[in-house]
């Protein structure tokens, strides 16, 4: 069993309304260090693969087909092997 | 001129845009489900309604896209079919490709329903063919995540091609920053394909079809779509 | 077993314990106890209220099923029926506003197709504590998109409601949920499991651990530990919601469908006695067969989780895979459950071992019934004001631009832009006028629909307050043009323990009934929500009604806004000298006190008769009642809402500040074309309705001469812009900055 | 400057809609290895602080005051230092 780790992103220029909501509260609570705030998504899939290889493949595609939007967002993953 | 209304899971304007061509427009109208397929010469208008299709969860639009009614849309496209998107409809034809560009969530973050103005931006489509050019239209809009991207080289194009539809604008027809309820690119409301048989947009033209509703300014559209299909029939030019 | 602790811990008192122990005939396990708890707790038992409930009229010509079921259905004519029903979510928007809100509309909804009906419009009735108030403004910010998320999304349109902001409020928000639903006369399905042999099944979302106890929760007062409660706060789907009602609304068509009721508070345990109950019936269920979501789960946490977006099916034996198919087509599981039993007992199995044995009746209809005694509170006895002693403001233009942007006066388009009101193009009159109205398509027909509560005026009599929630309900909907039919309500109340409350509890509930016979309105159906009370603080007594009306000919309705230049502005009822509990003394004297109007039912009754007449026949070109800031407010918001001015001139022979911005009851101001006037004051008198003419529709200015015995006493005279300003934008100011 | 990872997610038990309906469209277009999703937010955001115990602090503090909702959310959150 693997645990595939996905984060998708907002692509650099795309403008990012919630990270920009969510930076204007934390400086409103008084968080004054904040400088830049990035809002997006976290996808955690467990999956059956032959090996790290397929599963590797396998999350890429279901990336590029389906979790993440090329016109706007970028995705990284990590995979872990789990034992259950 | 017959019509095919999509009926996604989460769909919810469905009944509105099947009302329209059935009632108002006198038309006949079938809804099919998105588990099943049909030909391109089934139908002469392809309806996508708004809604929530499934939920909208992950992206708007993002799952419906790869349904069986989808793989027909496709066909159907590009046979040169008339294809309406409306709202979720529209956010699932950017999804598939159909149209150029993304949708994001509106920059206050807040859903919006209300009326808003827009600015025919061309008049040379099946779909805009009754309104004057720069025309002023109120319809209302309702959606949280009609802030249209699309990268510079997109919108030139788009802007080029004269394939932008309806800008955001003032009752006056300005279109200003004041005026974009969503913070929508270049204040843009709805697109065209190249082939201009494909229209997507976030305001609801089935909403303001009767006169009971207190506006008719989406009933042009809908009989654009019309009289264009029975200049096609009657110059022989259909299919 | 579990004893006499246990039962403690479930907020069960050692007299129930002792009830359930004889009624059993020996100690309950601790599955039956748990099942006791919630269905003994107020929430779903009603054991404080259900006697004083009785007192409400619920029957007339038009009511095709009152209250007892999942919602209450009156009769339209052309065989359509309007389903209705309202609930409070208080209790989880308090700990969590956001998911609290969406269950609180997920499950109104599940009310109404419950019944087979097609829901059409949902209407939200809130209040909050004071908008500058951080916590507020999470409160409201969460509750508003909450339930802006999961209306939206079931295509339902959000139509109306209220929000008041009061410090009364501050630590218990209320929440109440009102949902609209349409039906043929045929289809209406009721939440009942009988015949013996027939099929339980359970359909829409797995069973997960989520709101176990929720209903002891929401009988409680809200404490420090609240929070740790946490895991009483279920997150709602309204995806999910959505293909169950799609399903629901194809199973309804099918003769083999015996009853449908939905799952909420008390989840499994009150679904199965209550439809039980309702046919005299028994059923026997596995908990085994039941889909879960998480592992591990015991019978105990099956049969009380709460667990959103499920129903229960009664179906006839035999036409299980018939409702399977039908789920499927819409990705939903439709498992079968158990079987209805004649033996009247709800019998849980786990596996086919016995886990719980108890009564369907003592459950659904045994709890011992608390007989409580009201006290008059001595407050209600102390609000008399000296108003001689307060000076009138030199400033009326001041004071008229401060009440417009009082939170409570001021524009709630913050709040419905939020919410897809037009969906199902059915909306004629949005949110912002009195009341919305909806036409239905393929008939003429039109329904208008409301709520209404002024608290503080419960808090300051709630015999009145109560009367005039009802009164003020039907007069939204007269204005709008349609007749009023029937009530349903929510009362939201302290700890019914302390009879102060108690007392304000009962009162309340004689005024409506009051009010609903003298207005011909019948509760069919409603909602009680007890202990909304922090810190030795209750919140105002506010039963919030929430009304519908017929509209015969849906394109007759009318607005508010003044429509035409030299239209004449007409007053129908009595202006009277009365400034308590009105807005303007809290907002310029900081008084919240004094008698509030008072209600003449007589005249009520005929100052709507006289409007609504004059609406169908045409005569108006707009009307408005007069509610919070008074006279002056109301022709403020008819000139706003229209984008036109006033000009008039009013005589009185008592104080301009309180001709102007008092609230005195059962007055509607009115503007129509001169040429019909001549027939309107025939009406009016005809029925015997006081009518003056105020004055003249104008472009962009309102003004208004206040004169006693031909001197001036008062005089205002704003512009449209500034009004307008003002009042648009404070609640918005006020939330976001 | 440090730039902070934060993961939100559902508390096990908490329904979670989103990673059922991606489950349900992974399995739909023929990922049948997927057994499980789970969708939450990821935030990254760039402060300055002190040292790095005080950027943890602040993340801490932000995270239980507004990024995570402590009635049905977790959070986890890694750090790492920024050479800008
Ligand atoms: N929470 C809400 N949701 C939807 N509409 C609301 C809400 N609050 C107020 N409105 C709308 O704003 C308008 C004014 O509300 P209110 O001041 O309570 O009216 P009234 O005094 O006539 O009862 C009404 O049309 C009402 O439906
Ligand atoms: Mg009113």
């Amino acid at each position: 069993m693997y645990l595939a780790r996905i984060h998708v992103r907002f692509k650099p220029g795309v403008l990012d309304p919630q990270g920009t909501a969510i930076k204007g509260a934390l400086n409103q609570l008084g968080f004054k260090g904040v400088k830049d705030v990035r809002a997006g998504k976290l996808i955690e899939i467990t999956l059956e693969a032959e090996d790290r290889e397929a599963a590797d493949r396998a999350v890429r595609e279901m990336c590029e087909k389906l979790l993440a939007n090329p016109v706007i967002e970028d995705f990284t993953f990590e995979i872990a092997e789990e034992n259950l | 001129m017959k019509c095919a209304v999509i009926v996604f899971p989460g769909s919810n304007c469905d009944i509105d845009c099947y009302h329209v061509w059935r009632n108002v427009l006198g038309q006949p109208a079938e809804y099919v489900f998105h588990k099943d397929r049909f030909s391109p010469d089934d139908f002469d208008l392809i309806i996508l309604p708004g809604g929530f299709s499934y939920g909208d969860y992950l992206r708007v639009g993002a799952i419906a896209r790869f349904s069986p009614a989808m793989a027909s849309v496709y066909r159907a496209a590009e046979k040169g079919k008339l294809i309406l998107g409306i709202c979720n409809g529209f956010q699932i034809l950017l999804e598939s490709g159909l149209l150029p560009g993304a949708m994001m969530r509106n920059e206050d973050l807040k859903f919006h329903c209300h009326d808003v103005y827009l600015k025919v931006g061309t008049v040379d489509t099946p779909f805009t063919n009754l309104y004057r050019r720069g025309e002023v239209v109120r319809m209302p809009i309702a959606h949280g995540e009609g802030n249209y991207y699309a990268g510079r080289e997109t919108i030139e194009r788009l802007k080029a091609e004269g394939r932008i539809a309806f800008y955001y604008c003032d009752r006056n027809g300005m279109v200003t920053g004041d005026a974009n309820p969503n913070g929508s690119l270049e204040n843009i409301a709805g697109i065209l394909n190249e082939g201009k048989n494909i229209l997507g947009m976030m305001p609801h033209p089935e909403r303001c079809a009767e006169e009971i509703l207190g506006n008719t300014g989406g009933r042009k559209l809908f009989e654009s779509i019309l009289d264009y299909f029975e200049g096609r029939v009657k110059s022989g030019r259909q299919g | 077993m579990a004893g006499r602790d246990d039962a403690k811990k479930l907020g069960l008192s050692d007299y129930e314990y002792e009830e359930i122990v004889k009624t059993l005939g020996r100690e309950p396990n601790n599955v039956e106890l748990g099942m006791y708890g919630v269905m003994w707790s107020e929430h779903c038992s009603y054991k404080n209220s259900r006697p004083v409930l009785k007192r409400f009229p619920t029957e007339g010509g038009h009511v095709l099923q009152g209250p007892g079921e999942n919602a209450g259905i009156v009769d339209i004519g052309d065989n359509l029926a309007v389903v209705m029903k309202i609930e409070s979510h208080n209790h989880p928007s308090a700990v969590e506003p956001y998911q609290g809100a969406t269950t609180g509309v997920g499950g109104i909804i599940r009310d109404i197709f419950a019944m087979g009906a097609r829901p059409v419009a949902l209407l939200d009735s809130l209040r909050f504590g004071e908008p500058d108030d951080p916590r507020v403004k999470y409160l409201l910010k969460g509750v508003v998109s909450g339930i802006a998320d999961y209306g939206n999304c079931m295509g339902i349109p959000t139509v109306g409601g209220e929000v008041y902001f009061n410090e009364a409020y501050r630590d218990n928000p209320l929440v109440n949920a009102m949902c609209v639903g349409i039906i043929r006369h045929e289809e209406i399905v009721r939440g009942r499991a009988a015949g013996v042999g027939n099929s339980v099944m359970l359909v829409g979302s797995a069973t997960g651990r989520d709101g176990i106890h929720g209903a002891s929760f929401a009988s409680e007062e809200l404490s420090e530990d609240s929070t740790s409660k946490r895991p009483s706060v279920q997150v709602g789907d309204p995806f999910m919601e959505k293909l169950l009602l799609e399903a629901c609304l194809e199973l309804r068509k099918n003769r083999w469908v015996v009853g449908i009721q939905d799952l909420g508070a008390a989840g499994l345990t009150s679904a199965c006695s209550e439809t039980a109950a309702r046919a005299g019936t028994g059923i026997e269920l596995d908990v085994a067969l039941v889909p879960r979501r998480e592992e591990g789960m015991t019978p105990y946490e099956v049969m009380l989780s709460e667990s959103q977006e499920r129903m229960l099916v009664i179906v006839e034996k035999g036409h299980e895979e018939d409702v399977q198919k039908i789920f499927e087509k819409w990705d939903l599981h439709a498992v079968k459950i158990g079987t209805v039993t004649g033996d009247g007992m709800l019998r849980v199995l786990e596996s086919g071992r016995v886990a719980a044995e108890v009564p369907v009746k003592s459950l659904a209809d045994g709890a011992p019934v608390m007989k409580r005694e009201g006290r008059r509170p001595a407050y209600i006895d102390n609000t008399d004001i000296d108003y001689s002693r307060l000076e009138m403001p030199s400033n009326l233009n001041e004071v008229l631009l401060r009440l417009l942007s009082s939170p409570n006066i001021a524009s709630k388009a913050w709040v419905y832009q939020q919410y897809d009101h037009t969906v199902r193009t059915d909306t004629v009159v949005s949110p912002g006028s009195d009341a919305a109205v909806l036409r239905i398509k393929g008939t003429r027909k039109g329904i208008a629909l409301t709520t209404d509560c002024n608290g503080l005026y419960c808090y300051l009599d709630p015999y009145e307050g109560g009367k005039q929630a009802v009164a003020e309900a039907a007069r939204n909907l007269v204005v709008s043009g349609a007749r009023p039919l029937a009530v349903t309500d929510c009362l939201n109340f302290g700890t019914p323990e302390k009879p102060e409350i108690f007392y304000q509890f009962e009162k309340c509930i004689d005024g409506i009934s009051d009010a609903a016979k003298a207005l011909g309105t019948p509760v069919i159906s409603g909602n009680v929500s007890f202990y909304n009370e922090t810190k030795e603080r209750a919140v105002f007594p506010t039963p919030v009604v929430g009304m519908v009306g017929l509209l015969e000919d849906v394109e007759r309705h009318c607005t508010m806004a003044f429509k035409k230049e030299g239209d004449v502005v007409v007053l129908l009822g009595l202006n009277t000298d009365e400034l308590g509990a009105s807005e303007y003394l809290k907002q310029i004297f900081g008084i919240q006190g004094g008698r509030p109007p008072r209600v003449e039912l007589e005249r009520e009754k005929r100052v709507q008769q006289c409007c609504l007449k004059a609406i169908e026949l045409g005569l108006l070109s707009s009307a408005h009642d007069i509610s919070e800031g008074g006279l002056a407010v109301a022709l403020a918001e008819s000139c706003i809402a229209g984008g036109l001015g006033f000009k008039g001139e009013i005589h009185t022979g008592f104080r301009a500040d309180a001709l102007l911005f008092g609230e005195g009851q059962s007055r509607i101001i009115a503007s129509l074309p001169q040429k019909n006037l001549s027939t309107l004051i025939e009406l009016a008198e005809e029925l015997g309705v006081e009518i003056t003419v105020l004055g003249f529709v104008y472009p962009e200015r309102m003004d208004i001469t206040v004169k006693n015995d031909g001197s001036i006493t008062g005089r205002l005279s704003v512009s449209l812009e500034k009004m307008t300003c003002v009042w648009h934008d404070s609640i918005k100011r006020k939330v976001e900055e």
